[in-house]
């Protein structure tokens, strides 16, 4: 009780620590989320906001208007949990949860944020351009779920009737294949954008399918490369294709220290690879891969990268004739190694090589799987393996490491014992050794 | 005529100066001083000073509801007994260097004059037909058990103190007493009793933390639960007024009670000048004792059981007041 | 005057009576923030009271159950006029993330005028004590406009 | 007419005996016949002592009656004396005026039960004795009274034999009233043994030659005999019993006189028959018997679920205030002492009749089945109320007056005599009032506030016959408080000067000089003088008048107050139903029987105790009357010595 009465009497002669708030402003801290600011131009009314607001809070109210509609976003703070969410999955950032506090009033009404724009009716509606690699993408980030792609058929549909022409399938597609263009039905692959394709956002639909006929070669050029076919075809490394009998194309590659771990394959969001230890082999379905490089990432030997190699010329029979231009042959020339973002191969650069490409790159080319040789072995004899020295202590650390479980330590017996098959060679047990005593090596027993 | 003005003079007495007007003022003041600096000691701003009158004003214009299952007329009755008979009670208190009516009360009967706003708070309470009030009207009347044992042995202890080998229970002869010896809290064998006394005072008034009864945290402010408007308002009042009368009456039995008496200029400046700074000085003393026994005391502890209040009434404190009776006893 | 008097204590000494309509707890923390020495509320006069009796603003949190409509309204009921309701959060309002709800019977402008709501989940103490102040405006509002009735009514 | 005075006396209580008999033969079928005979004997006994009081009051005179002219001879007192002093008609009235009212309030109140003759004939047996006990000169004439009071009571006690408890309660009454009967009576036959005489007088003349040990035998007995009469601790155990089971009409005459008619005979033995008081030891004794006396029947009270057997034990607390301020020994003690008996038979005659009414409305007297009755029996309550602040001790009612007079008394006495044992029992004494008003807050609250059970909802306020004895009393109780000078110096003074004479009534009846040649001198008793201060009317003026500015203001400013709005009637409106949390208002009651656990947990140990000596074994009563008695009787020898 004593220290609390000192304490009482102290409290009496010092300052008090209260705010002298309603008088003196008082600012809330950073990233306080408060009163919803909503910037009306910024909003491309994808409703989003809307999907994602677990109260309900918002609402949007379209009114036609001359040329267009109003489209008008309400905010009800009174119903709002200030989760922040809306702000999140607004790509556009016209929601933004500022920081003020001061949300009180009489009248309900006055709690209410809104916003109008005015959305001119869009003459034509999604389409995409040959550039197309059906990834799935973009039906993926539409929140209205108004595209289907079926990457097996090569089939890219949207429903208009859906669309609300938010634009965020145009921000998200890797290759730059969509755009807003006529009304007409979206541009399958097979058949190559119409000449009277007009864009709107010249940006996002790069594809100048109309001015020249040429131009549209190039795009095709690089769905060719991916595209479905029931053949497959040979692959070289890119530096030594002839570019008579190759087309060069990207990809992704495998060096030779790979120890067929199987990690890319587990990664693999669309399984296109395939990967057998025990034949210590490495398989890529080329029209399956996306290029999304999670296997690069996931690789513990940094065995993959994106490059480019020759890949077997189609016979040129299969090629189908587009219908409107017949296409010059033309020869790529320049760019041989394309980087694996899509706008590198934008008309820009295309168009002056396209007299340059084969005809036959324009084509829809069958998508070719290349089977890895066998990693060659490493020493003379006998294949790479963990090795351990006569340092061992037999500590057990290397065999709680491993992520395979393939190693037994006894310490009372003094035995390490490695079960070779299921080894993956990560290394893991080699840096958990605190000795130094296991090595990477070749196995020679 | 001579009859006139002085039933007019005892009129003003009664109902402004020392009587209801007056006493309510102080009182709400002091309850006001007590808020505001048990706030500073909290480290808050605290209301203003004013802010039990404002309390007071605004229950005044607010609704007063009788439940249908309480007794109407000592629901409403209750306050305003209590109110009054509080008013009345400064009346026997010499504190004033003008106490119109401080012969004809003595000790005793201010203990059991104090008892009737406690009694008018329980039958309030208990005629509300609330449970929670049952319960607080229990409490209630419990703390008044546990602190009538302390404050009868303090008044014994003023007593023998004071009145030697005669029976001295007369408020005047007190402070003519100290008057002539000194304040009874300078006596060192007194000041147990006057700790006693500091801590009957807040179990009267019913501060934190022997607020068992009117505990608004447990029992929806026990007694008080149905009130509303006018007549909470007045029980609101009673506290304060019994906040300044506890505190008065500690001034009048152990600081000398009437304060000074001075004469300066003209007769009849002099005096009002006296009646001034005699009821200055009484304010200060009065504000030091409830900063002393139930502000510091509120803010450093958390309130009390019933049982275990009982108890430290019956233990400490009435030892406290007994000590000093027996000192008293053995001639010290 | 007199008058005045009363009218203006009105708006300077609210108490506060909270009502728990199923509250998450936040709000209801929030508010007992606004009396800490912090934001120390009772500057204006403010205080908890322990009855609705008493009350002069009746604070709601919560999206009103169904459990808790009744009661609510029973407590409503019981405060003494003039008095004012303060909603506090968006639940009472809206019923916010629990709107829907087989158990939720809001909103409380269903049952009972709110002169005041305070947005924010939860809202600051800053807030609350901004709306308990707006809440204590209207108050002195209302009893001026029960006085001037009763003028008429003479 | 003065010749006619000195025959009332015998004439009030022959009217009363003579009331039993014409009862029993005329009242057996005829309900009129019973209530003219009832009313017209307590009324004309009434008159007849009423008139006694300019004589010996405002006169000062004592009046002697002999019977059948014996008159003394050759200094003997061979006949039955009648001998009224103050002392004796101060108790006549409060004897006159209990059971005046209770046989009004029976009229109606015992309508429901059979067998009124004998009701009447015991109620009129049982009023004669009290009062021929307090008038009597005669100390066997005394005994016989007891005895006769001592058996009507019993019958009475026993009277709604069908109700549960009754005779079981009569039953232990009998025992422990014969236990007393039978110590009175062998004291009173060892005084003739020594003595030779039987007149009070003249024994008071007798003695003063000195206490053989026979003699202080005898007061040892008589002394206990009427602790037995007047419930003192270790004998109160059958008042509990009795008080509760007997008809309330009944309880209030058991309190407002009966019990009275013990402390009569204790301060007519002490004071004027043995004149034993100057002894500070025997003073000590008997107010430690006080004081325990009202301290355990005080807590004992608290613990109580009933609504009389709680008031039955506030009663043995009361006596014991009564005997504690007797045995002070001063002027300003007995005064005290006379004026709080006095004001306990108003008071308690009160609660007694409000607890009948509510047994008579409402059909029990539970404590835990009653409540919320103040609705539907508004006088009942507001008399009760009274009752309960008179007992309590709040300014300005009666209570407060004579406790006010006792605390003075007591405290006076410990700074006199330097004794930290008058400390003790002025505390007590405090203490055990805040306890009374605590345990009737508790009757309040379980019984008349509260919420009105819902198998109550068709009780109705009493009827008008049953109102008016508790509106006198409630009336006396408020004008015993606020006129306590003028019946401190009509009643009190007197009668305490009587106390504190004996030389007066020796020569009254045994013919002037008789005293002085026995050696008897009165002590010089001071007049009384109340040493403290305080005006009640002058108060009651005060709030009145601040009552009067509120309403003035309250009157005024209605147009700036909020409504008052009640209920309208509407029973089920939800603004006007109790709070409770926002739960419907169903019917709640905080019952009365453990109101103050808080102070009852910390109290645990005694309480246990408490209760677990009354048993209510009439083997453990008995034993602890007869301990107490030795106690007694060994304690008093010891004062006196065995010489």
């Amino acid at each position: 009780m004593f220290p609390f009465l000192k304490k009482a009497v102290e409290n009496l002669f010092s300052r008090p620590s209260t705010l002298d708030y309603p008088a003196k402003p008082h600012d809330a801290k950073p990233r306080y989320r408060g009163r919803i600011a909503y910037d009306a131009e910024k909003c491309v009314n994808c409703g989003s906001c809307i999907k994602v607001c677990s109260p309900g809070a918002i609402t949007v109210e379209k009114t036609p208007a001359e040329g267009g509609e109003d489209i008008t976003y309400r905010f009800d703070l009174t119903s709002c949990t200030f989760c922040g969410t809306c702000e999140d999955f607004c790509d556009t950032g016209a929601i933004r949860l500022t920081e003020d506090y001061h949300m009180v009033a009489a009248d309900p009404a006055d709690l209410i944020v809104s916003g109008t724009h005015f959305k001119a009716a869009v003459a034509g509606g999604l389409t995409v351009s040959s550039n197309c690699i059906y990834c799935t993408l973009c039906a993926r980030s539409c929140p209205e779920g108004a595209i289907t792609v079926d990457r097996k058929t090569k089939h890219w549909e949207v429903d208009r009737e859906k669309c609300i022409q938010c634009g965020i399938c145009i921000g998200k597609c890797p290759k730059g294949a969509l755009s807003f263009g006529d009304g007409k039905d979206a541009p399958s692959a097979e058949a190559p954008a119409a000449p009277d394709a007009g864009s709107s956002s010249p940006e996002a639909a790069p594809a100048p399918k109309k001015a020249e006929t040429g131009p549209a070669a190039a795009p095709k050029k690089e769905k060719a490369t991916r595209a479905a076919a029931p053949a497959r075809r040979a692959e070289v490394p890119a530096d030594q294709a002839d570019p008579a009998r190759y087309d060069l194309v990207e990809g992704i590659l495998k060096s030779d220290a790979c120890i067929y771990c199987t990690v890319c394959a587990r990664k693999c969001p669309m399984e296109a690879l395939t990967v057998d230890r025990a034949a210590r082999t490495w398989t890529i379905d080329r029209e399956t891969c996306v290029l999304c490089c999670r296997c690069l990432e996931a690789c513990p030997r940094e065995a993959l990268s994106v490059g480019t190699f020759g890949l077997e010329k189609e016979p040129a029979w299969i090629l189908p004739v587009p219908a409107l231009a017949p296409v010059v042959p033309e020869k790529k020339t320049e760019e041989t190694p394309a980087p694996a973002a899509a706008p590198a191969v934008r008309p820009e650069t295309a168009k002056p090589s396209a007299q340059a490409v084969p005809p036959a790159s324009a084509e829809p080319a069958p998508a070719s799987s290349a089977e890895a040789a066998p990693l060659p072995a490493a020493g003379a004899d006998g294949p790479e393996g963990i090795l351990k020295s006569d340092a061992c202590i037999y500590c057990t650390l290397c065999a709680k490491r491993c992520p395979m479980g393939c190693l037994e330590v006894d310490r009372a017996a003094k035995t390490w014992t490695i079960d070779r098959d299921s080894c993956i060679l990560c290394g893991r047990c080699v840096a958990a050794c605190p000795k130094q005593a296991l090595s990477l090596g070749t196995v020679t027993e | 005529m001579e009859l006139i003005l002085k039933a007019l003079g005892t009129l003003f007495s009664v109902l402004i100066y020392p009587g209801f007007l007056f006493v309510s003022a102080v009182g709400l003041l002091l309850a006001g001083f007590d808020r505001k600096v048990l706030a500073r000691m909290q480290k808050r701003v605290g209301p203003p000073l004013l802010q039990p009158a404002y309390d007071f004003f605004k229950l005044l214009g607010k609704e007063t509801l009788v439940p249908s299952r309480a007794n109407k007329a000592v629901f409403l009755a209750a306050p305003v007994i209590g109110t009054a008979s509080l008013a009345v009670m400064m009346l026997f208190l010499p504190i004033f260097g003008r106490a119109p009516l401080s012969l004809r009360a003595d000790l005793i009967v201010i203990l059991y004059l104090l008892t009737i706003p406690a009694v008018a708070l329980i039958l309030g309470g208990s005629a509300s037909g609330s449970p929670f009030a049952g319960i607080g009207i229990s409490r209630e009347m419990v703390v008044m058990m546990a602190y009538e044992l302390p404050l009868i042995l303090v008044f014994l202890a003023v007593a023998r103190k004071t009145g030697g080998s005669e029976l001295c229970f007369s408020l005047e002869r007190i402070v003519a007493w100290q008057a002539e010896h000194g304040p009874l809290l300078f006596h060192w064998a007194m000041i147990p009793a006057a700790l006693a006394m500091l801590f009957v005072i807040p179990a009267e008034v019913g501060t934190q933390p022997f607020d068992a009864a009117e505990a608004e945290t447990e029992i929806c402010e026990g007694p008080l639960i149905e009130y509303s408007g006018a007549p909470l308002g007045l029980f609101k009042l009673n506290t304060a007024i019994k906040m300044f009368l506890m505190t008065a009456l500690f001034c009048t039995l152990f600081l000398g009670g009437s304060g000074v008496t001075v004469t300066l200029g003209p007769i009849w400046l002099g005096a009002a000048l006296s009646a001034l700074l005699n009821t200055l000085i009484l304010l200060a003393l009065c504000l030091a004792v409830t900063l002393l026994c139930m502000t510091l005391v509120h803010a450093v502890t958390a309130r009390l059981k019933i049982e275990h209040l009982f108890r430290f009434y019956w233990t400490v404190v009435a030892g406290l007041a007994l000590i000093s009776l027996i000192l008293v006893w053995l001639g010290l | 005057m007199f008058n005045k008097l009363i009218a203006d204590s009105l708006s300077r000494s609210p108490w506060l009576y909270h009502i728990n309509t199923g509250s998450c707890n936040g709000c209801d923390i929030e508010l007992v923030a606004c009396l800490t020495p912090r934001y120390d509320a009772e500057r204006f006069g403010f205080k908890l009271a322990g009855s609705p009796r008493h009350a002069d603003i009746v604070v709601v949190s919560g999206p009103i159950t169904s459990q808790s409509k009744d009661r609510l309204i029973r407590t409503l009921e019981q405060v003494p006029r003039p008095f004012c309701v303060v909603s506090l959060g968006s639940c009472p309002r809206s019923g916010n993330v629990f709107k829907g709800s087989y158990s939720v019977e809001g909103p409380l402008e269903k049952y009972i005028h709110v002169d005041v709501s305070v947005a924010g989940c939860t809202p600051k103490p800053e807030a609350i004590i901004e709306g308990l102040y707006q809440a204590a405006r209207i108050l002195k509002e209302k009893r001026l406009a029960i006085q001037q009735e009763r003028k008429e009514a003479d | 007419m003065k010749e006619f005075i000195v025959h009332f006396p015998v004439l009030a209580v022959m009217v009363l005996f003579l009331g039993a008999f014409l009862a029993e033969i005329f009242g057996f079928r005829s309900r009129i016949a019973r209530r003219v005979i009832l009313l017209s004997c307590v009324s004309v006994s009434a008159a007849m002592i009423f008139a006694l009081i300019p004589a010996v009051f405002l006169r000062g005179e004592v009046l002697t009656y002999w019977m059948g002219a014996w008159e003394p001879a050759a200094g003997y007192a061979i006949g039955i004396g009648y001998e009224i002093d103050a002392l004796g008609l101060f108790f006549a009235l409060l004897v006159v005026t209990t059971f005046c009212l209770s046989a009004v309030y029976s009229l109606r109140y015992m309508e429901r039960d059979r067998h009124l003759g004998h009701y009447t004939t015991l109620f009129l047996m049982l009023c004669g004795s009290v009062l021929g006990l307090v008038l009597t000169g005669d100390i066997f004439n005394l005994f016989v009274m007891v005895e006769i009071m001592t058996f009507a009571a019993v019958a009475l006690t026993a009277f709604r034999g069908s109700s549960h408890g009754a005779l079981e309660a009569a039953f232990k009454y009998l025992v422990i009233g014969s236990i007393g009967s039978g110590m009175t009576l062998s004291g009173i036959a060892l005084l003739y043994l020594q003595c030779h005489t039987l007149n009070m007088a003249q024994l008071s003349a007798v003695l003063s030659g000195g206490l053989t040990p026979a003699s202080v035998f005898a007061l040892g007995l008589m002394t206990a005999g009427f602790g037995v009469k007047a419930f003192l601790v270790p004998f109160h155990t059958p008042a509990a019993d009795a008080y509760t089971a007997a008809p309330s009409s009944v309880s209030m005459v058991f309190s407002g006189m009966v019990n009275k008619a013990g402390v009569y005979g204790l301060i007519r033995l002490v004071y004027t028959v043995f004149r034993a008081m100057d002894r500070e030891s025997l003073q000590i004794t008997l107010i430690v018997l006080g004081t325990v006396t009202m301290f355990a029947g005080v807590t004992m009270a608290l613990a109580q679920h009933d609504f009389k057997r709680l008031l039955a034990f506030h009663s043995i607390s009361q006596i014991g205030y009564v005997i504690t301020a007797v045995s002070l020994g001063t002027v300003l003690g007995v005064s005290g002492g006379l004026f709080h008996a006095m004001n306990h038979t108003l008071f308690k005659g009160l609660l007694f009749l409000c607890a009948g009414a509510v047994y008579y409305a409402a059909g029990t007297t539970d404590l835990d089945r009653l409540g919320g009755l103040s609705k539907k029996m508004p006088h009942t309550t507001a008399f009760f109320l009274i009752g309960a602040f008179s007992i309590a001790g709040l300014p300005p009612f009666n209570g407060f007056a004579s406790k006010w007079f006792i605390y003075q008394a007591a405290w006076s006495r410990a700074v006199s005599t330097g004794n930290f044992f008058y400390t003790v029992v002025t505390v007590t004494a405090v203490i055990v009032s805040v306890m009374t008003l605590a345990s009737f807050i508790k009757v309040t609250q379980a019984v008349f506030f509260g919420q009105l059970p819902a198998q109550l909802s068709q009780v109705r306020e009493v009827p008008l016959t049953m109102r008016i004895p508790m509106a006198v009393l409630s009336l006396g109780c408020l004008a015993g408080g606020l006129f306590y000078p003028f019946v401190s110096e009509t009643l009190l003074a007197p009668a305490a000067k009587a106390v504190f004479t004996p030389s007066v009534y020796i020569d009254a009846m045994m013919g002037a000089g008789t005293a002085q040649a026995a050696g008897v001198t009165d002590a010089a008793a001071a007049a009384l003088a109340v040493p403290g201060t305080w005006d009640p009317v002058l108060w009651l003026i005060l709030l009145v008048i601040v009552l009067l500015a509120f309403f003035l203001v309250i009157l005024t400013g209605e147009k700036t107050r909020g409504a008052v709005l009640d209920d309208g009637g509407q029973e089920d409106d939800g603004r006007y139903a109790t709070f409770f949390g926002g739960e419907r208002a169903l019917p709640s009651h905080v019952s009365g029987s453990d109101l103050f656990w808080g102070f009852r947990k910390n109290w645990d140990g005694y309480f246990r105790i408490a209760q677990g000596l009354h048993s209510g074994r009439v083997n453990d009563y008995a034993s602890y009357a007869v301990i107490g008695a030795v106690v007694l009787i060994i304690v008093i020898f010891l004062i006196f010595g065995f010489r």
